[in-house]
């Protein structure tokens, strides 16, 4: 018993100087384009050593569906929809950068309720898409999906409000060049009401099941690490970019419909690992739910949407406008030729530049690292690919 | 145990042990070889069985099956594809062969022809109390010999399959290189980010 | 169990003896008199052989699909969700519409797959997950085998599970089953000595290596080993689960990381049977879990009115549920995090406890303290060292990078780049938000 | 025919020349160690096969004989893979007619 006990001590030893050591070559490893934790159609080629990354490459494009191209062909109005399809879990801020690019080019005014209902529901998209975010994030560091159904919960509740709103959840096709597409229904604002309530405890909850957590807390933190300076200067943006502890808002360094009116505040982390990212999350819902607290408190009456005629003909010229998305800075770039279509459409997808950083971010990690990497770093492919 | 259950366990496993053994000699992968080993190491630990050696028959496919053909597969596992070929044989094949079948006629003639006196008394109970007893009995100093040996063995194997730091780092570096390609400009200026040393990751 | 009993009742009032349904043991002494009486006797243990095994299995496979409802429903209610609720009253058909599932699907295997050992571990892999059942006991003389190196046994016949598991990897010809096999094998060879030392301790404090001896010895002293090693008990539950590729230790089928692990090019009813075998190896080891630190089919006397299995299966459930909890609740730690828990946690915890055990053995036999003194006091120091010995561990073993805490601060007014990072970080009050840290 | 000491003998035999050949005629280091791990198992399969057909104290020897046999396979095993490792590292193969450093 003893005996056997020493020997597999033994041959442990050598097991473990055997792995650690260079006898193997590296592995080329691709995840995806299928692969459960790639969050879509998205190819990472990893060289292993053993389990530690050497280099990892992202392939893109598999997702890729000419959105650029097919909007030349479209009027303003037209391309609303395709907006919503870029990053299909935030389509409330697709939509609002577009028409804030739209209506810079148009010069058009937006009523002040219409700004008022842009930011709720640019703010509710936060919540739902954070609670996505953290929640497959914390899938990815390989929980049996229970906090990802707890919080899909709450996104449920916001993606009910969508639904009583416009009709639709996922795409929502919300937003108009000059304000909204419909004023806001009698039901919205008690269940919103309910909703503000209700998410503090659950919030709490969150807190209290998974902050503490020691096994979140040996995986994520130290894990996924870049410094501030190598984070603005691959222009990463969003939580990736203030968990560094760069205080980088849009909508505070570029206030858009009225953010300047609401007080808020930016959180940031220390450093810029994956729990901070992680927990930058956290408290950016709570920062939204203040926002929301004060749209519904100071709500504005009036019209929801300016008058802008269906086919709008801008003076040639170009636009840029920006805001910041779940994910990062979120621009669109429209240039006009006079025509009812824009001449060209481009996107900056916050998803795409972040995504950059990973391989700067996993090199060095082992596999599971760059997964959970992968996971903080919350890309959508369809924003990466358009 | 009846003789008829007793021959059809000592044929079935002298035939799974010889099988086994046998196939090791034939099979061209190394992976294959191992399986095999396994096989007749498995016959081998019934034929224990029926000879009533219970306690050494557990040990042997705890130590055999778990454990040493795991680690053998381990180590193929670390060598490169090409190292897996179990088909090359030695030149000199031919002595070896004569070497071998002078010794098996000499060890089955002595098997055959000595008369062994052999008893077939009650087996053994309890085998494991009584080997633990003698072991810290009557040969304590083997036991800790073996310990010693043992341990030794740890260490020994350890050093021998553990790369040397700066040996590591070369071959890191190397790799980096490799890696980079002659991407001689760094696009950005900036301090490297903490990367947590092994220390910190681990555990 | 229970048609068992049933016939055995049936049979026992016919040939007019009064059989015992408590002891199915019984059943099989009824079995071999009976054939003796025409028959050859090697017949007799044959057919008793088979019996018996046909018994395990047709315990095994019912309870495997209600296990799958369970497991899938407990989890479902952790997540907030109904679970299976279609198929048949409250879903419990669900697990016999996916098998039919499982089994009319078509039997891939990659054209580079290496077709012998490709097609072998499917159903090698039944062998080990059945012997095990065969030295559990379900009653003071109710094991198919009562070996007097059970707990030997037990582990040889489990460590045979990695190599199988190793053959799907490597035979796959997939990076990821590789990667999962590999994952394994280390993982298995690994937790498996703070296994045997967990139970070292118990076989050095009971003195025998009879499983049942080991329930016989906590029925006799009127204590279970839990009470007595609790540190053994939670490292072998720790191992146990990641011995069984659960969460937080199901490195190698981290779906997250590796798709399936070691089983991901198979499928249809191949699946099906790693599937089928995982969950029964949960089972058996919550129920030799149960055994060895619950007091397995002995409950203070209960067992003299209720028959001994029905408690065996009652703990063993409780310890199932624990199994479940855990998968439901924890995140995955990764595989070096998993390596040096064991070697630099559970190792050195358990081997403390082997040597409690000894000098807590010693001072029982040769000192002759009176056990009914003795042992309480001794359950009471151990459970204190074990408390001590995890606080250390959660205060040592801590990395570098969890010592600081986590911070969020709020940036306020500073909005920019380096330089408001920079003021935001040297800013002196507490951060808003903290969490972690020592 | 009753089954003895001399079909175990025998069988022992067998399996140690089998063995030796493999060990003798493999290139493959870890072929060779597999040769070696046969040649110990046709050893302890004869041991154990006089520890039963012996007298008792016969009986008791040959079985911790044994696990020291099982011991030391053991240890060789887990060095003699070590030793493949670092020649592979060193050398880049493990054929043993080709590590022929040592020749004059």
């Amino acid at each position: 018993m003893t005996m056997s006990d020493d020997t597999r001590l033994a041959m442990q030893g050598t097991i473990e100087a055997l792995t650690s050591g260079d006898g193997s070559e590296p592995v080329v490893v691709n995840l995806g384009p299928q692969h459960p934790s790639t969050h879509g159609v998205f190819r990472l080629k990893v060289t292993l050593d053993g389990e530690i990354v050497q280099d990892a490459e992202m392939r893109i494009g598999y997702l890729h569906r000419s959105m650029e191209k097919l909007a030349e062909e479209r009027t303003y109005t037209q391309n609303i929809p395709f907006t919503d399809r870029i990053d299909y879990l935030a389509a409330m801020s697709n939509n609002l950068a577009y028409c804030l690019a739209a209506e810079e080019l148009l010069g058009v005014e937006v009523p002040p309720r219409a700004n008022a209902i842009r930011v709720m529901f640019a703010e509710l998209q936060r919540v739902a898409s954070h609670a996505m975010a953290n929640g497959t994030f914390i899938n990815d560091c390989g929980a049996w999906h229970t906090p990802l159904f707890h919080m899909f919960r709450d996104r449920e509740r916001v993606l009910d409000m969508f639904e009583m709103t416009c009709g639709a959840r996922l795409t929502t096709n919300y937003m108009r060049i000059g304000g909204v597409a419909f004023d806001l229904p009698d039901e919205l604002l008690p269940t919103l009401e309910q909703f503000l309530a209700d998410m503090p405890e659950n919030i709490a909850n969150y807190e209290a099941l998974l902050l503490e957590n020691e096994i979140l807390h040996a995986r994520a933190r130290g894990i996924g690490v870049i410094s501030p300076e190598m984070a603005i200067n691959s222009s990463l943006s969003g939580p990736v970019l203030r968990a560094t502890g760069v205080p980088w808002d849009l909508r505070k360094a570029n206030p858009y419909c009225g953010y300047e009116d609401y007080e808020f505040d930016v959180p940031v982390g220390e450093q810029g690992d994956c729990f901070d990212r992680f927990l930058v999350r956290m408290a950016e819902v709570k920062e939204s739910l203040k926002i929301l607290r004060q749209v519904v408190d100071t709500l504005p009456d009036g019209p929801w949407l300016a008058d802008v005629p269906l086919h709008a003909r801008p003076d040639p010229g170009e636009s840029y406008a920006r805001v910041e998305s779940p994910r990062g800075e979120l621009g669109f770039y429209l240039v006009s030729d006079g025509g009812p279509a824009p001449y060209r459409f481009h996107c900056r997808p916050p998803s795409l530049i972040n995504l950059t950083a990973l391989k700067e971010m996993s090199i060095g990690g082992t596999l599971a690292d760059a997964i959970v990497t992968l996971g903080s770093i919350d890309i959508v492919v369809g924003e990466i690919d358009r | 145990m009846s003789d008829f259950g007793f021959h059809l366990a000592f044929w079935s496993l002298a035939a799974m042990t010889l099988g086994g053994a046998s196939m090791i000699m034939i099979s061209r992968n190394l992976i294959h070889a191992v399986i095999w080993l396994v096989m007749s190491m498995l016959g081998v630990a019934g034929l224990y069985l029926t000879l009533s050696a219970d306690f050494i028959a557990v040990v042997q496919v705890l130590i055999y099956v778990g454990a040493i053909s795991v680690l053998m597969l381990f180590a193929i596992m670390l060598t490169p594809r090409a190292e897996r070929d179990n088909s090359q044989n030695m030149k000199t094949g031919g002595p070896a062969a004569l070497v071998v079948i002078l010794v098996m006629i000499s060890t089955l003639w002595v098997a055959i022809d000595t008369d062994w006196g052999a008893v077939r008394e009650a087996a053994l109970t309890e085998q494991a109390r009584l080997i633990g007893e003698s072991l810290i009995k009557h040969y304590i100093l083997p036991f800790e010999i073996g310990a010693v040996l043992l341990t030794a063995a740890l260490v020994g194997a350890i050093a021998l399959a553990r790369q040397d730091d700066e040996d590591a780092a070369v071959h890191a570096s190397s790799l980096q290189a490799e890696l980079e390609g002659d991407a001689s400009v760094d696009p950005v200026d900036v301090v490297d980010p903490p990367i947590p040393s092994d220390g910190e990751a681990g555990s | 169990m229970t048609d068992f009993a049933g016939l055995t009742s049936v049979l026992g009032s016919t040939l007019g003896a009064w059989y015992d349904f408590r002891d199915l043991n019984n059943l099989q002494r009824l079995i071999t008199e009976w054939i003796a009486d025409w028959g050859p006797d090697w017949l007799a243990s044959i057919i008793a052989g088979v019996l018996g095994t046909l018994g395990i299995l047709g315990v095994i496979g019912p309870t495997l699909l209600i296990l799958i409802w369970v497991e899938r429903k407990v989890i479902a209610r952790f997540q907030q969700r109904y679970g299976p609720n279609r198929v048949g009253p409250k879903g419990l058909l669900q697990p016999v519409a996916d098998a039919v599932k499982l089994i009319l699907k078509e039997q891939l295997a990659p054209r580079a797959a290496d077709k012998l050992i490709f097609f072998l571990p499917p159903v090698l892999i039944f062998v080990p997950g059945v012997l095990i059942w065969g030295v559990l006991p379900f009653g003071p003389r109710m094991s198919v085998a009562d070996l007097n190196v059970g707990v030997l046994f037990l582990l040889a016949v489990s460590g045979t599970t990695v190599l199988v598991i190793f053959m799907a990897g490597w035979s796959s010809n997939n990076k990821y089953a590789l990667f999962g096999a590999m994952r394994a094998v280390a993982m298995s060879i690994s937790y498996e000595v703070p296994m045997v030392l967990a139970l070292l301790t118990l076989v050095v404090f009971s003195g025998t290596m009879s499983i049942n001896g080991i329930v016989e010895w906590q029925q006799q002293e009127d204590v279970i080993f839990i009470l007595l090693f609790p540190l053994s008990a939670i490292a072998f539950f720790f191992a146990a689960s990641a011995e069984l590729n659960r969460t937080p230790a199901d490195i190698s089928e981290a779906e997250s990381e590796i798709v399936a692990g070691y089983h991901t090019e198979y499928s249809g009813m191949r699946f099906g049977l790693f599937y089928a075998v995982e969950l029964g190896n949960t089972l058996v080891v919550s129920a030799f879990i149960a055994t060895f630190f619950l007091g397995g089919w002995w409950l203070w006397g209960l067992d003299q009115w209720v028959p001994s299995w029905i408690i065996l299966l009652a703990k063993t459930g409780a310890v199932y549920f624990l199994l479940i909890w855990t998968r439901g609740t924890l995140p995955r730690l990764r595989v070096d995090q998993l390596m040096s828990f064991c070697w630099k946690a559970l190792v050195p915890a358990t081997l403390l406890f082997v040597v409690v055990a000894f000098v807590e053995r010693t001072l029982l036999i040769s000192e002759g303290w009176d056990t009914t003194v003795a042992l309480p006091i001794m359950a009471v120091f151990n459970i204190a060292l074990t408390l001590g010995a995890i606080m250390l561990f959660a205060r040592v073993s801590r990395p570098a990078a969890l010592r600081r805490p986590a911070r969020i601060r709020m940036a306020g007014t500073e909005i920019g780049g380096l330089r408001a990072a920079r003021q935001v970080a040297s800013r002196t009050e507490e951060p808003q938000f903290q969490v972690g840290g020592d | 025919m009753i089954i003895g000491l001399e079909h175990y003998l025998v069988l022992g035999a067998l399996l140690f020349c089998i063995g030796f050949f493999i060990a003798l005629s493999k290139k493959n280091a870890i072929g060779v160690l597999i040769g070696v791990e046969l040649m110990l198992n046709a050893v302890n399969l004869t041991l154990i096969a006089f520890s039963r057909f012996g007298s008792a104290e016969v009986a008791l020897s040959t079985q911790v004989f044994v696990v020291f046999i099982i011991a030391v396979a053991a240890a060789e095993v887990a060095v003699g893979l070590a030793l493949a490792l670092v020649v592979y590292r060193n050398r880049q193969t493990i054929s043993v007619d080709r590590t022929t450093l040592l020749k004059g």
